[in-house]
């Protein structure tokens, strides 16, 4: 028989976790909306909402300093980022679609250049997941081959239950040192049924299919088609577990100030704005199609992995409605 | 103010209502593009989801019997006119679905030379209201769900369009959930707004989605993202992210017509019409100015009266 | 990096007395960017100057900061040398650690702090400064003068003498202003009309000079050497092609008591009148409220008589559209009155003199009237109440002058004076009369001046007393002075027949109105404020207005005439040349990212922006953007903070500028 | 008139922002007629109070300014005729603002002090500058700037110029 944890041990082991100091984040109520925030106490565990922004703030903070400079006696001073004081990190509470984004990332920063900001924070942190029990007409994980169970990038992973408890599963030695820590808060299950996972709400894609189609398909009408109504903010890349690009700003006087990496997105007229005045992605369609491409063709051919986990928070946040599941479909239907 | 205000309310908006807005637009849209009389129209289309809309410019009269006007047709289609949607302009007159608070856009855009009333065919809704943010999609509209702008709605039946779509019945007895909040915060002690706003300004990620939804928007290089000199920090911290919307209240003040769009997009939910209503309301009071009622030559700050309030100063 | 040279003044002890300038210097020399930093006795003597122009040149600097005193005293004088060192001007700019430290602050360490500051603040101003050239634009060579009296009518004679046009507006019926209607003038007791008629002719004759009177300036545009200025030409009733002067309307006129504003209300004139006989031009006004044709349509005397029939009832208020290249303001005075102020007024007036409602207390103009030869009394000193001569005679200084209680706290100048003069003219016309005089001072600094005064006292017998008069009254015929002989410390009573005041001068009504429309700037008293109160007492701060005579303050003759020929020699240099360097603190449009959306244009004072249209190599329109026209853009800056992505910039004062200042604080 | 030396706990930073005509001339006539007022004043000169931005108010409190203080021409006296009236409907929404915000506006003084009132400045000045003294420094700005979102795990090094990647020191040091 498999470990289970109950709930009330779960908000347990989340207090045992923050007198260890240990930073532990999960879903949080914040005013309206939920968000993944360092907890102070089990109880403050949300899991009846997928949280506004995804997990991948926790280890590509939205605007981080990078290094900070400061003119002292007359000769400019540069400090560093003391990363080794970035805390141990615990993540609780990801469903699936969140908890798979580290696993796809990790491949982009450390690939020409390992990015040590982030580097350093995965490898203080342990992912739990849980399955995932709450989807919407908006989610599509199973459609870019995840699922509401799937335990990739987890660490511990959690599958609720219908007594209400977890059934636990140690996906990596990480996940394992976590509960033989904390041995004591994990039982024997007495029963193994599962509560129903998530509904989804379109069919599987052929991921192979669709970078193939976009392969010819640099230029196509239906680019401007789908994207002429894209308003160019960036709440769809931000609130995405996959998107990852950021812009690095100085900021401060001639005396000091900080240079900091925060996130940027695509999606922004300013985006590829060359120092020249020339912007090869002048029209709003050309950076849609960009974000498109980079999901389902650039990042496979890099890395061999879809830079999209289907949570469905584009499609819920786009403020022009954009739907790129309803895209995906599009693609996945085209015969060319 | 409105001329044939509709005294029946309900508790109650039928799907009924949006079906016979739906086929007026259609009809005066199929009309309009056989005709000539335009180049396209910016309506609102069906999304993949039950009970969703989306913006679309539509250029047949095939595509036109596909528009639809639903609780979820929440968009302000002005934001079009200015932004992605400004080469249709020059190809000649554009069609435009607008609501009553999407008019007060135009009047203002009007009134800033950035588009021109003969350049456009404006099919007005007579709007009843629609979905808040992230509200529940059943088919019918009731406080439980409505936006809270509505709430308030003074512009439930636009004048000065060339066709009217429906002919809505208001909500009745709606709680004014803004001016309520407004009076909250206003009767908070200093600190206690200050802690409101900077728990609510922190959580901003910068993603610009107020920004670029807003009509008033237009500029093509924002302050706020220009490096030489720096007015407003660009990385998404707490510093920057007041400096922000402060900046923002503060360029939208006596244009913003109030459709609240900021609000409805930003996906951290941080209260942004508050602010512009409370500039709103402050310019009403100093200088009885409402913004986009009708295209104004001059906006409350770009003119002066010699008699100007001036008690705060010393 | 910028190589800034920054240059710390002692201004002898005035600012080292409390700032510790070697240590602002040294202090700045640290400041990132500065290449070269020093202190010296005297930056604006030539020693001082010429330290700066040699650093200029040895350290290669591209900036100069002078911390001395306000660019107000020499920033023109920093900007010249760095020029001459062949930096752009506009790079070098000041830092006020005078009048706005070492003067206000007595803490060394506070004020030393301050000062480093104030250079800091302007070192990054410098560095981010642009090189700007001048602007030139064209001068129009034809002046507009306001006010016909000595002042206008000097500067409009001296300027229209240098062949150049002149635009001569005056809101009365005549020219002549105060001056004409004086008696005698001080210190000489030369006849003023004397002197003063034959000016008056001369505008009259002058080919350069085009005369408006009964005129006043309805609305002012443009910028120097470009002004259009509107002028409302009131309605005469008399069309001055047709009038020949001859003043046959005038006798036949029935209505004939009017009281004489030129003689203060004493003598009388006609509906349809000139104001006085020596009027220029000499062609008659109707005054409409007392004339029987306009109040009641029953008349037409005047019409009927009028052989050319220049007599025109329906003439109307007519505008017309000057364009001139300078301005010189020559508004003059007018006098205080005792009478009961209004509720709030800040200047009260004298109920303790009964309010000006006794009619044997007269000002010093109506004494004027009275002395003057061609006054209602023809120069016989005949009181107004029962027109017997007066034998006792109180003149009292200072009513309203120097009189903070009052609310006017100037001293007025030319009283002392003309008392003087009233009590010698008085003498002389009343043998056996006594004149006494209640001053607090005898201000006479002025060439003959002094010896005058003491004529009056020593050889006309006027007696002098040192003291204030607390109050008048009525008392049967007489009016009884009490006041105060501080000088003997007693209390004075004189049954006086008649009591003149020198009340004091004050600005025109209306003043304010007119700068508002010239966009100068006026004091508390509505007097005109000069740029510099030493060193350009004529020019106005707005370029290409100049000030002459009382409206800038009280003056008299000899100050005035000099101060109208010193406006009229500014006005020449300006036209001197056919095109005028202006400062270059313009605002200019990023055409690439204007929206049009033109909040610039509805907020210019100026009118300074225009619409331009941007069109691709096809001719399509792209889009309309704002436009600045440098030659009419004051500099003031209000559309940079009204436009919301600050694609209109104000050279000088950008905001890279401003906000390098912020960050530096 | 000699000003104690007095010391105080706190010394309040206060921004002026003046214009050149009006306010810049009327403390340069403090200064001619050496007035005495506390040396806490930076002033900034602009041609016209219409040239100031909002933003520049906004950017002084969170560059650290105590106070702030808009001063410029009495209305109808503008050099540039109609700027301090376009600046008075601005300052007055953006007072309005601020407050809203939770801005304490004790700290934002805006005044009308001509060429002639050298002591209306050194009233004003004074009287900002002990209201703010006794307010005690501006928080709410300066403590934003050090405010990061929670993910940025403030960790930099406490020893300034401590280099700990060798891409950095060796780049710095070549600086």
């Amino acid at each position: 028989m498999p470990q289970i944890i109950t709930e009330q041990n779960l908000r347990n082991l989340i207090d045992l976790l923050v007198k260890e100091s240990k930073v532990v984040v999960g879903p949080k109520q914040a005013d309206s909306v939920v968000l993944y925030q360092p907890l102070a106490a089990g109880s403050e565990l949300t899991l009846d909402s997928l949280p506004r922004r995804s997990a991948k703030e926790l280890f590509f903070p939205i605007c981080e300093n990078i290094l900070s400079y400061q003119r002292l006696d007359g000769k400019m001073q540069v400090t560093d980022v003391d990363r080794s004081r970035f805390p141990e990190t615990v993540l609780i509470g990801a469903p699936p679609c969140d908890a798979a984004s580290p696993a796809i990332l990790d491949a982009v920063f450390s690939w020409d250049y390992n990015d040590e900001f982030y580097l350093e924070r995965r490898r203080k942190s342990t992912i739990v997941g849980i399955a995932c029990t709450q989807g919407d007409d908006a989610c599509f994980c199973t459609a870019v081959g995840l699922a509401p169970d799937t335990d990739t990038g987890s660490d511990l992973f959690l599958t609720p239950l219908k007594d209400g408890s977890y059934a636990c599963k140690a996906v990596t030695e990480k996940g394992k040192a976590l509960v033989d820590a904390h041995a004591r808060l994990f039982g024997e299950a007495a029963s193994a049924d599962a509560a129903p996972f998530a509904e989804q709400g379109t069919e599987k894609l052929d991921l192979v299919k669709i970078k193939k189609w976009l392969e010819g398909h640099f230029e196509d009408p239906l680019w401007e088609k789908i994207s002429d109504i894209c308003v160019g903010c960036g709440s769809c890349a931000f609130i995405c577990p996959a998107c990852h690009c950021f812009d690095i700003n100085d900021e401060g006087s001639t005396e000091q100030g900080s240079r900091r990496k925060h996130w940027d997105a695509c999606g922004f007229s300013k985006f590829t704005n060359h120092a020249s005045g020339h912007n090869p992605r002048d029209v709003q369609n050309k950076r849609y199609r960009n974000r498109i491409m980079h999901k389902f063709k650039y990042y496979d051919d890099k890395f061999g992995r879809t830079l999209c986990t289907g949570c469905g928070r584009c499609v819920r946040a786009c403020p022009v409605g954009i739907d790129i599941a309803e895209i995906l479909s599009t693609i996945n239907a085209k015969q060319d | 103010m409105n001329a044939k205000a509709n005294k029946n309310q309900s508790s109650c908006i039928e799907p009924s209502y949006y079906q016979a807005v739906t086929q007026a637009i259609r009809t005066q849209a199929v009309q309009v593009l056989k005709d000539g009389t335009v180049a396209g129209v910016v309506g609102y289309l069906p999304g993949r989801r039950k009970g969703t809309a989306r913006p679309a410019l539509i250029t047949t009269p095939e595509e036109a019997e596909k528009l639809i006007f639903s609780p979820a047709c929440v968009n302000n289609l002005s934001v079009y006119l200015t932004k992605s949607k400004k080469g249709v302009l020059k190809q000649g007159r554009i069609g435009i679905v607008a609501k009553g608070c999407d008019m007060r856009a135009l009047a203002g855009l009007m009134g800033e030379s950035q588009i021109k009333r003969e350049d456009l065919f404006i099919i007005a809704v007579d709007c009843a209201g629609v979905y808040g943010s992230r509200a529940e999609r059943s088919e019918s509209v009731t406080e439980a769900n409505i936006a809270r702008k509505c709430h308030e709605c003074t512009v439930h039946h636009p004048e000065g369009a060339d066709f009217v779509a429906g002919a809505a019945t208001e909500l009745s007895g709606l709680t004014p959930l803004e001016a309520e909040e407004m009076a909250r915060i206003e009767a908070l002690p200093q600190a206690e707004r200050w802690a409101f706003w900077k728990e609510h300004f922190s959580r901003c990620i910068r993603c610009m989605a107020c920004r670029q939804v807003c009509p008033f928007c237009y500029c093509e290089q924002c302050l706020c993202d220009k490096n030489r000199p720096q007015a407003v920090e660009n990385s998404p911290r707490p510093a920057g992210n007041t400096a922000w919307h402060i900046v923002r209240a503060m360029h939208l003040a006596g244009r913003c017509g109030g459709c609240a769009e900021c609000e409805r997009v930003c996906p951290m939910d941080i209260p942004l019409n508050l602010l512009n209503r409370r500039m709103a309301k402050e310019l009403k009071e100093l200088y009885d100015y409402e913004a986009g009622l009708a295209p104004a030559e001059k906006g409350p700050l770009n003119q002066y009266k010699e008699d100007d309030d001036q008690s705060f100063i010393k | 990096m910028s190589r800034i040279g920054v240059f710390v003044c002692h201004c002898g002890e005035n600012i080292s007395r409390t700032v510790d300038v070697e240590q602002v210097a040294s202090a700045a020399g640290e400041i990132p960017g500065v290449a070269y930093a020093c202190d010296y006795k005297y930056m604006c003597s030539d020693p001082g100057q010429n330290l700066l122009k040699k650093a200029v040149a040895e350290h290669k600097l591209d900036g100069v900061v002078v911390a001395a005193c306000s660019p107000r005293m020499h920033e023109k004088t920093f900007r010249k040398a760095a020029s001459a060192a062949g930096l752009n001007p506009y790079l070098c700019d000041m830092a006020n650690i005078r009048e706005h430290c070492s003067w206000v602050h007595e803490d060394k360490k506070l004020a030393t702090a301050k000062a480093s500051d104030i250079v800091k603040l302007m070192v990054e101003r410098v560095k981010k400064g642009k090189s700007l050239a001048p602007i030139t634009v064209p001068v129009t060579k034809r002046a507009l003068v306001i006010g016909g009296g000595i002042a206008g009518i000097q500067a409009a004679l001296d300027i229209a003498d240098a062949g150049h046009q002149v635009v001569l507006v005056e809101r009365e019926p005549s020219i002549g202003g105060h001056m004409a209607q004086l008696s005698e003038t001080f210190p000489t007791l030369d006849c003023s009309q004397c002197i003063m008629t034959p000016k008056m002719v001369d505008v009259a004759n002058h080919p350069n000079i085009t005369l408006h009177t009964y005129s006043e300036i309805e609305k002012v545009e443009g910028y120097i050497g470009n002004f259009q200025v509107t002028l409302k030409h009131k309605a005469r009733s008399v069309d001055e092609s047709k009038c020949t002067g001859c003043g046959i309307c005038m006798t036949k006129c029935p209505k004939k008591k009017i009281p004489n504003e030129f003689d203060q209300g004493h003598g009388l004139r006609t509906a349809i009148y000139v104001p006085f006989p020596q009027a220029v031009p000499n062609t008659p006004v109707i005054d409409r409220e007392n004339c029987t044709m306009f109040q009641s349509g029953k008349c037409g005397v005047c019409a009927k008589v009028c052989g050319p029939g220049a007599v025109d009832y329906q003439q109307e208020d007519r505008f017309s559209v000057e364009a001139v290249g300078a301005v010189v303001v020559a508004t003059g005075f007018k006098l205080y009155s005792i009478d009961r102020k209004p509720e709030g007024s800040p200047i009260q007036g004298y109920g303790e003199f009964g309010y000006g409602a006794i009619p044997d207390v007269i000002d010093g103009m109506t004494f004027e009237r009275l002395a003057s030869a061609s006054g209602p009394t023809g120069g016989k000193i005949l009181r107004p109440s029962d027109g017997k001569e007066p034998k006792q005679v109180v003149f009292i200084q200072c009513v309203g002058s120097r009189a903070r209680e009052k609310g006017i706290s100037y001293c007025s100048k030319v009283c002392c004076m003309y008392t003087a003069k009233h009590t010698m003219l008085y003498h002389h016309k009343v043998h056996d009369g006594q004149a006494y005089v209640f001053f607090m001072d005898a201000r006479t600094p002025g060439k003959g001046y002094d010896e005058f005064w003491r004529r009056a006292v020593e050889e006309e017998e006027a007696v002098y007393i040192r003291g204030m008069v607390s109050r008048l009254y009525q008392k049967g015929e007489k009016i009884v002075v009490m006041g105060s002989d501080i000088q003997v410390g007693v209390q004075v009573e004189i049954e006086a027949d008649l009591v003149v005041l020198a009340t004091a001068v004050q600005a025109q009504d209306g003043a304010d109105l007119l700068a508002q429309k010239l966009g100068i700037s006026y004091d508390k008293y509505n007097f005109y404020s000069e740029a510099h109160a030493k060193l350009k007492p004529v020019e106005c701060a707005t370029a290409g207005i100049y000030l002459a005579g009382a409206c800038q303050g009280p003056k008299d003759i000899p100050d005035t005439v000099s101060q109208a020929s010193a406006a009229a020699a500014k006005v020449m240099t300006l036209f001197s040349k056919d095109q005028l360097e202006r400062d270059p603190v313009v605002a200019k449009v990023n055409e690439k990212y204007c929206v049009g959306c033109l909040a610039c244009k509805k907020v210019c004072p100026y009118g300074a922006v225009e619409e331009k249209e941007i069109r691709d190599r096809q001719g399509n329109l792209v889009k309309v953007v704002a436009y600045v026209n440098p030659g009419v853009c004051g500099g003031c800056g209000t559309c940079q903070a009204t436009c919301p992505s600050k694609s209109v910039e104000l050279d000088g004062y950008t905001d890279e500028q401003i906000m390098a200042m912020i960050e530096s604080l | 008139m000699h000003a104690e030396a007095k010391q105080h706990d706190f010394e309040p930073k206060i921004v002026a922002f003046v214009c050149t005509w009006c306010t810049y001339a009327g403390a340069d006539l403090a200064g001619t007629s050496r007035m005495q007022y506390p040396a806490n004043v930076r002033v900034l000169k602009f041609p016209c109070t219409g040239r100031i931005d909002p933003v520049f108010i906004l950017r002084a409190f969170q560059k650290g300014a105590d106070g702030v203080l808009v001063s410029g021409c009495h209305p109808g006296d503008c050099h540039y005729m109609a700027g301090n009236f376009h600046a008075r409907r601005r300052f007055a929404a953006f007072r309005a603002l601020l407050d809203f915000v939770g801005v304490d506006l004790h700290r934002l003084q805006f005044s009308w002090v001509s060429a002639a009132e050298g002591g209306k400045w050194v009233e004003v000045v004074t009287e900002l500058t002990e209201r703010v003294r006794a307010m005690g420094p501006m928080l709410e700005f300066k403590s934003l700037e050090h405010e990061e979102q929670w993910s940025a795990f403030q960790a930099m090094a406490d020893v300034p110029g401590v280099v700990n990647t060798p891409e950095l020191k060796e780049a710095y040091d070549k600086i």
